[in-house]
């Protein structure tokens, strides 16, 4: 990593430049003003977030959007099946997974696309490597269904992932 | 199409009211913490709809201000609501 | 239509829960989605500028600061509630209220429709400004004095605010200082959501000559996220007698004020602009002035002096 | 094809608000606080989705179409984190009487 | 009835509901929060005038909408000093009432 | 009609003083807040002097003109822009305020004397917010427009706030809050006037308003709320719920501002509304009930005022009873039997009373500062000696204490007169008997005070600190000019008729 930190600063630069253009393109782009928005936007993010994070590989980003949008899919008509059915099943509860990913930034993307998964809501820590996913319906194989997210959230940076 | 837009506006809009009538009614706090949440998405998808169907691209970004605001009261109403009334014990 | 029905009816329906909730806390909740509400109306009223200011600082910020208050009175506010004011005079108030609102509606179906208006004087001037915006032409080119004036009351409002310090706290910083907890929940919000909320704050500043948008919204936008900083204690409030807090604080009505008193002699008048430079001029008074309105917005929220000051 | 565009946009939009209806049912039947984060969070964000991606197939302007997107994005990535906030200050911030 | 009559309707029975609530709730902050709401139907007639002044290819008067931007900074900054007054007294007297003791 | 808006160099001569009159002030508040600790004191030194110049070139040239003084902000005509206007009465308001101001900073030096280093958080407040006020009553006189003045209040009200609680005791911090809860209900009814009158007749700006006002529901009932806002603001009875503990409670400096000049600035504009907004409309009825709530204030405020046990309570009734008498005013100058409302004994005399109830009022404060200061209390009960102690503090309190009771000469005396043959001359002989009875009222505490500091003290009076000749100087200095206000011969009040509508 070791030209990652100015790797990882022109590519915020870039990603904010483009969220400018994407914001202020229904008006009238002012790319010099965008040059400094996005550089702004930078210093705040690279002094509260030090690039440290390795490179994230774009194929499987793409497999990982993939997937989240069809999960988050999945999620929604999860709630609404079970909201409306006059039977209400739910079997309601709390489930410990001990997760493998380092604390941190890289752990709470994880809990972040967690939370909008089927069925899950990361409540908090029940020990340092362990969360407290509170689940719509217990009798889900949670467990797994979460280690093979992990699997694919871990692959993101080509790390090994810590959990079966 | 504008009206069936508006009519699809209102729709989400009636359903945020009757959510937020169960959400501030309690009793914990934490529900009463997710009306910035339930009128966050209900209002963006309220005024997205709005923007298209009036032809105001400026309520899009009132859509933008209103997911981050919906962000920031959220961790104010946890951070002060919940967090520290707990630390003083009531 | 449809939309305007449902909206007046949750608008005044979420209004009465403030009033009559016990709970302060649920009726400051109610508020703030009062507010938020408010700004959808204000967008079907054809005013997305106050759209803005409305969802970004009644609603927001506002929420935020009450939000803070009744936590710290806590259970105060919970036993004044039984010093509910007897029969009589809830009587009695609720005559003089009913009596005020019959009034006004009255008034409003007397109102003349359709109204007598600036908007074409505010039109047939507009390019004498450099503007496009006919809010921003307003606040910053026909009525800058109000502008000038009000942004004073907000300093004025911070140092009435820090004046209530006690004395062996002056010079200190303002508000508690919130625990940093680098892995939590909240230091990740802060640090994906705070650069992404200084672009928006920014872009919403920037189109305001263009477009609704301008100085007051993009800096209620930093303040926000500011707030948001220091309530995960990624931050500190300066402390008040900084002297670049001073300076941050003053910058932009100094700034307005210079390029004014400048006008006396470039433009024959007082916060007048010279017609070719009228929106460079505006341009160079709104930044200063966005940072400064943050600035200040940001401390309210604080509150005045809380920490010890370093010695 | 303008007409398969519109009723692209209104099968979509009609999807998006039914679950947002749903969403409120869940708030309304559902019984306890994390339950009914559930059904906020996850309904009503994809409601939104839909309700955009409905609006996508009218919108003429690329940039007012990306910039539909970033909001629903933006609303995702605010919803999924502070969900986790509240689910935590729900609990009181303790650890809650877990089966694993 | 035209939007701009609903919402005045509207504004009239906020300011009533705040006045109301001004008088009638004790506790200072509920105060505070019925200011606000007498405020937004203020600032909403505001809005109702703007609306029916649209002309000139504005979709409002632009002026009173200018107003009411100022107008919610400067209730904003009322709300802050008040709540910073409240919180303050609270501190030394260890109660947040208006009621004198003598 | 096709009028040009935007015509540079727009306006009379002379009409940047106006500007300069708020701007100034508003500067060297920024200027404090941005140097701090010392600087804020020695700028407002600097500014006073300037700023009495300016208020008095303003008069000078209002008199020399006989015209209106107008300037237009950014060169943006009304109903556009906003413009300021000085006529004979805000000259006339502004140059009092000028040399109050100038009088209580000298006074305040010693009270709020800046740390040698660093920044001392009352002094930094005080000054800061004294420039505040000045600017604030500035803007407030000379503004032409219904929505900058409501911004102009605003500013005096943020300003004014913090004063009553710059020493933090929880009472005054109570006072504080209370006093900014009437003055934000006061601020909120006043904006509901100003949008009626723009959604009805499309202009903020008062000459433009005057011409096209009619009498309809619509002009009545906004009238009418703004006129309910300002009353709340300038404390008139029953709104005077506020004003006892937050004048009472503020520190003498602070306290002579608040009731000498800042409840004036509410009053100023419910005639600027009345007499220049909706001129020659039928309100007798309406003036009738300003009139009562003013009589009512006078014999309330006094009587309750004889019954204090606090030397600085007792004033802070008296401030009470003496706003009763501007509203006076109303039901004796709106429809004078002969000639212009403001050509008549009552208006003339309403003008007077604020300016020499402004002048003696803070006289008389600041003298109760310094016997406070010296005793250690302001128990009137245990006043005993004081009158041997500082004779020329309570010699000036005596002199101020004339002009409240109405006695010549003195400026109250003048202005007691004028509201009393109005009276007569209206056939309205009613408020003559208020304006008798509230007379002998104030005798009566003012004389209970005296006689208290006159006494002989049964013990040797210890005083807790030595208060310094040229304080007392300053204090009598006030009185004499409140005396002196007596004097002054019939002529200089044509400058009051100065821009009136004919």
């Amino acid at each position: 990593m070791k030209q990652g930190p100015w790797r990882s600063v022109v590519l915020r630069v870039a990603g904010f430049f483009l969220l400018w253009v994407v914001l202020t393109g229904t008006y009238r782009t002012d790319l010099a003003a965008g040059l400094v928005a996005a550089l702004a936007a930078t210093w705040v993010s690279l002094r509260l977030l030090p690039p440290s994070i390795g490179r994230v590989r774009p194929v499987a980003l793409a497999r990982l959007a993939l997937r989240f949008l069809r999960q988050s899919v999945v999620a929604g008509v999860d709630v609404a099946r079970r909201a409306l059915d006059p039977r209400l099943p739910l079997r309601t509860g709390f489930v410990v997974y001990p997760v493998g990913l380092p604390p941190g930034p890289t752990r709470h993307a994880f809990t972040t696309l967690m939370s909008l998964l089927p069925g899950t809501v990361p409540a908090g820590l029940h020990s340092p490597g362990a969360l407290v996913i509170h689940c719509l319906d217990v009798e889900q194989p949670v467990t797994a269904q979460l280690a093979a997210e992990e699997a694919l959230f871990a692959a993101l940076f080509g790390e090994p992932h810590g959990n079966g | 199409m504008a009206d069936f837009l508006l009519v699809a506006a209102s729709f989400v809009l009636a359903t945020v009211a009757v959510g937020l009538v169960r959400i501030l009614r309690g009793p914990d706090k934490a529900d009463r913490i997710m009306a910035a949440q339930l009128l966050g998405t209900g209002g963006i998808a309220t005024l997205l709809l709005l923007a298209q169907a009036t032809s105001v691209p400026a309520a899009v970004d009132v859509a933008l201000i209103l997911a981050l605001l919906a962000v920031f009261i959220s961790v104010a109403f946890v951070k002060k609501g919940v967090i520290r009334s707990q630390m003083e014990g009531a | 239509m449809a939309l305007d029905a449902v909206l007046a009816v949750l608008v005044v329906g979420v209004a009465v829960w403030t009033v009559a909730a016990r709970d302060t806390f649920a009726a400051v909740v109610g508020f703030v989605a009062f507010g938020l509400l408010v700004a959808l109306i204000w967008v079907r009223l054809a005013a997305p500028d106050v759209a803005l200011t409305e969802a970004a600082l009644g609603s927001g910020l506002t929420g935020g600061l009450l939000l803070g208050a009744s936590t710290r009175l806590g259970r105060t506010e919970a036993e004044a509630t039984g010093e509910l004011p007897g029969g009589l005079l809830q009587f009695a108030a609720a005559t003089v209220s009913v009596l005020v609102s019959a009034g006004l509606i009255a008034l409003v179906l007397l109102l003349p429709e359709p109204a007598p208006t600036l908007a074409p004087k505010v039109a047939a001037n507009i390019a004498a400004t450099g503007l496009q915006n006919p809010v921003t032409a307003v606040l910053m080119a026909y009525r800058a004095i109000d502008t000038l004036l009000e942004v004073m009351v907000l300093l004025l409002a911070l140092v009435g605010m820090w004046s209530l310090a006690p004395d062996h706290l002056w010079g200190g910083a303002p508000g508690r200082r919130e625990p940093a907890d680098p892995d939590g929940v909240l230091t990740f919000v802060a640090q994906v959501l705070l650069p992404v909320g200084i672009l928006v704050a920014i872009h919403i500043f920037w189109v305001g000559s263009v477009a609704p948008g301008g100085e007051f919204q993009g800096a209620t936008i930093f303040a926000a996220m500011w707030i948001l900083a220091t309530m995960a204690g990624l931050a500190n409030t300066p402390p008040v007698m900084r002297r670049s807090l001073r300076l941050l604080l003053i910058a932009g009505p100094a700034v307005f004020f210079a390029i004014g008193l400048a006008g006396f002699a470039i433009a024959g008048a007082f916060l007048a602009y010279p017609a070719d430079y009228a929106k460079l001029l505006i341009l160079i008074i709104e930044i200063p002035l966005t940072l400064s309105i943050a600035t200040t917005l940001a401390l309210l929220v604080a509150g005045p002096p809380e920490q010890e000051p370093q010695r | 094809m303008s007409l398969a565009l519109d009723a692209l946009t209104f099968l979509a939009v009609a999807a998006g608000g039914f679950f947002f209806l749903a969403g409120t049912v869940g708030l309304l039947r559902f019984p306890d606080t994390l339950s009914r984060l559930h059904a906020l969070t996850k309904a009503d964000n994809l409601g939104l989705g839909l309700i955009v991606l409905g609006l996508l197939f009218q919108m003429e302007d690329p940039f007012a179409a990306l910039k539909l997107v970033a909001v629903w994005l933006l609303t995702l990535l605010a919803g999924g984190a502070v969900t986790q906030l509240i689910a935590h200050a729900a609990l009181g911030g303790r650890s809650a009487g877990v089966t694993t | 009835m035209s939007i701009a009559i609903l919402y005045g309707l509207c504004s009239a029975v906020l300011v009533g509901l705040g006045l109301f609530a001004l008088i009638t709730h004790p506790q200072p902050l509920r105060k505070i929060l019925a200011f606000n709401l007498i405020g937004s139907g203020v600032f909403l007639l505001f809005g109702v005038v703007a609306h029916n002044g649209a002309a000139a290819g504005f979709g409002g008067d632009p002026v009173p909408q200018a107003l009411v931007i100022t107008g919610l900074v400067v209730a904003f900054a009322s709300t802050a000093l008040a709540v910073a007054l409240l919180l303050r007294l609270f501190q030394e007297t260890g109660r947040a009432t208006l009621q004198s003791d003598d | 009609m096709i009028e040009p808006l935007l015509m540079p160099g727009s306006a009379t001569a002379g009409g940047f003083l106006l500007v300069l009159a708020v701007v100034l002030p508003v500067l060297g508040v920024l200027l404090s807040l941005a140097l701090g600790g010392r600087h804020a004191e020695r700028i407002a030194l600097i500014l006073m002097p300037a700023g009495l110049a300016v208020a008095g070139a303003t008069t000078a040239a209002v008199w020399r003109t006989r015209a209106v003084l107008q300037y237009f902000v950014g060169g943006w005509y009304p109903p556009l822009g906003v413009a300021f206007r000085a006529d004979g009465l805000s000259a006339v308001m502004m140059l009092v305020t000028g040399l109050l101001i100038c009088g209580i900073g000298l006074f305040a030096r010693v009270q709020f004397a800046s740390p040698e280093q660093g920044e001392g958080r009352a002094p930094f407040a005080f000054w800061t917010l004294l420039l505040a006020i000045w600017g604030g009553l500035n803007a407030v006189f000379l503004g032409g427009d219904l929505f900058n003045l409501y911004v102009a209040l605003e500013l005096l009200t943020f300003a004014a706030v913090p004063l009553v609680s710059l020493d933090g005791r929880a009472e005054t911090i109570k006072a504080a809050l209370r006093y900014l809860l009437f003055a934000l209900l006061g601020s909120i009814l006043y904006l509901l006037g100003a949008v009626l009158f723009y959604g009805a007749y499309g202009a903020l700006a008062i000459v433009i308003l005057s011409g096209r006002v009619r009498a309809e529901p619509v002009a009545w009932a906004a009238i009418a709320l703004m006129t309910a806002g300002l009353l709340a603001k300038a404390a008139l009875y029953p709104f005077h719920l506020w004003l006892p503990p937050a004048h009472a409670g503020a520190p003498a400096p602070a306290s002579a501002i608040l009731s000498g000049l800042v409840v004036k600035a509410p009053f100023f504009l419910v005639v600027r509304l009345w007499f220049d907004v909706m001129p020659g409309q039928p309100q007798q009825a309406a003036a009738q009930i300003l009139g009562t709530l003013g009589a009512a204030a006078i014999l309330f405020g006094s009587v309750v005022a004889l019954r204090q046990a606090r030397l600085k309570l007792l004033i802070a009734y008296s401030t009470v009873a003496q706003i009763g008498y501007l509203f006076l005013m109303f039901p004796l100058a709106v429809k004078p039997v002969t000639g212009h409302p403001w050509s008549t004994f009552a208006w003339t005399g309403g003008v007077v009373q604020a300016i020499s109830h402004a002048v003696a009022k803070a006289a008389m404060f600041l003298a109760a500062g310094l016997i406070a200061e010296a005793l250690g209390h302001d128990r009137i009960a245990r006043l005993a000696g004081i009158g041997r102690a500082l004779p020329v503090t309570v010699l000036a309190f005596g002199l101020g204490g004339l002009s409240l009771m109405g006695l010549p000469p003195s400026g109250g005396f003048v202005a007691k007169a004028m509201l009393l043959s109005a009276a007569v001359s209206e056939g309205q002989w009613w408020w003559a008997v208020v304006v008798l009875t509230g007379g002998l009222l104030a005798a009566g505490y003012v004389f209970l005070v005296l006689a208290r500091s006159l006494a002989d003290p049964v013990e040797p009076l210890r005083l807790s600190a030595t208060i310094s000749p040229g304080r007392q100087a300053v204090v009598l200095a006030l009185a004499l000019c409140a005396v002196l206000l007596g004097f002054v011969p019939l002529r200089p009040l044509e400058l009051l008729q100065i821009g009136r509508p004919v």
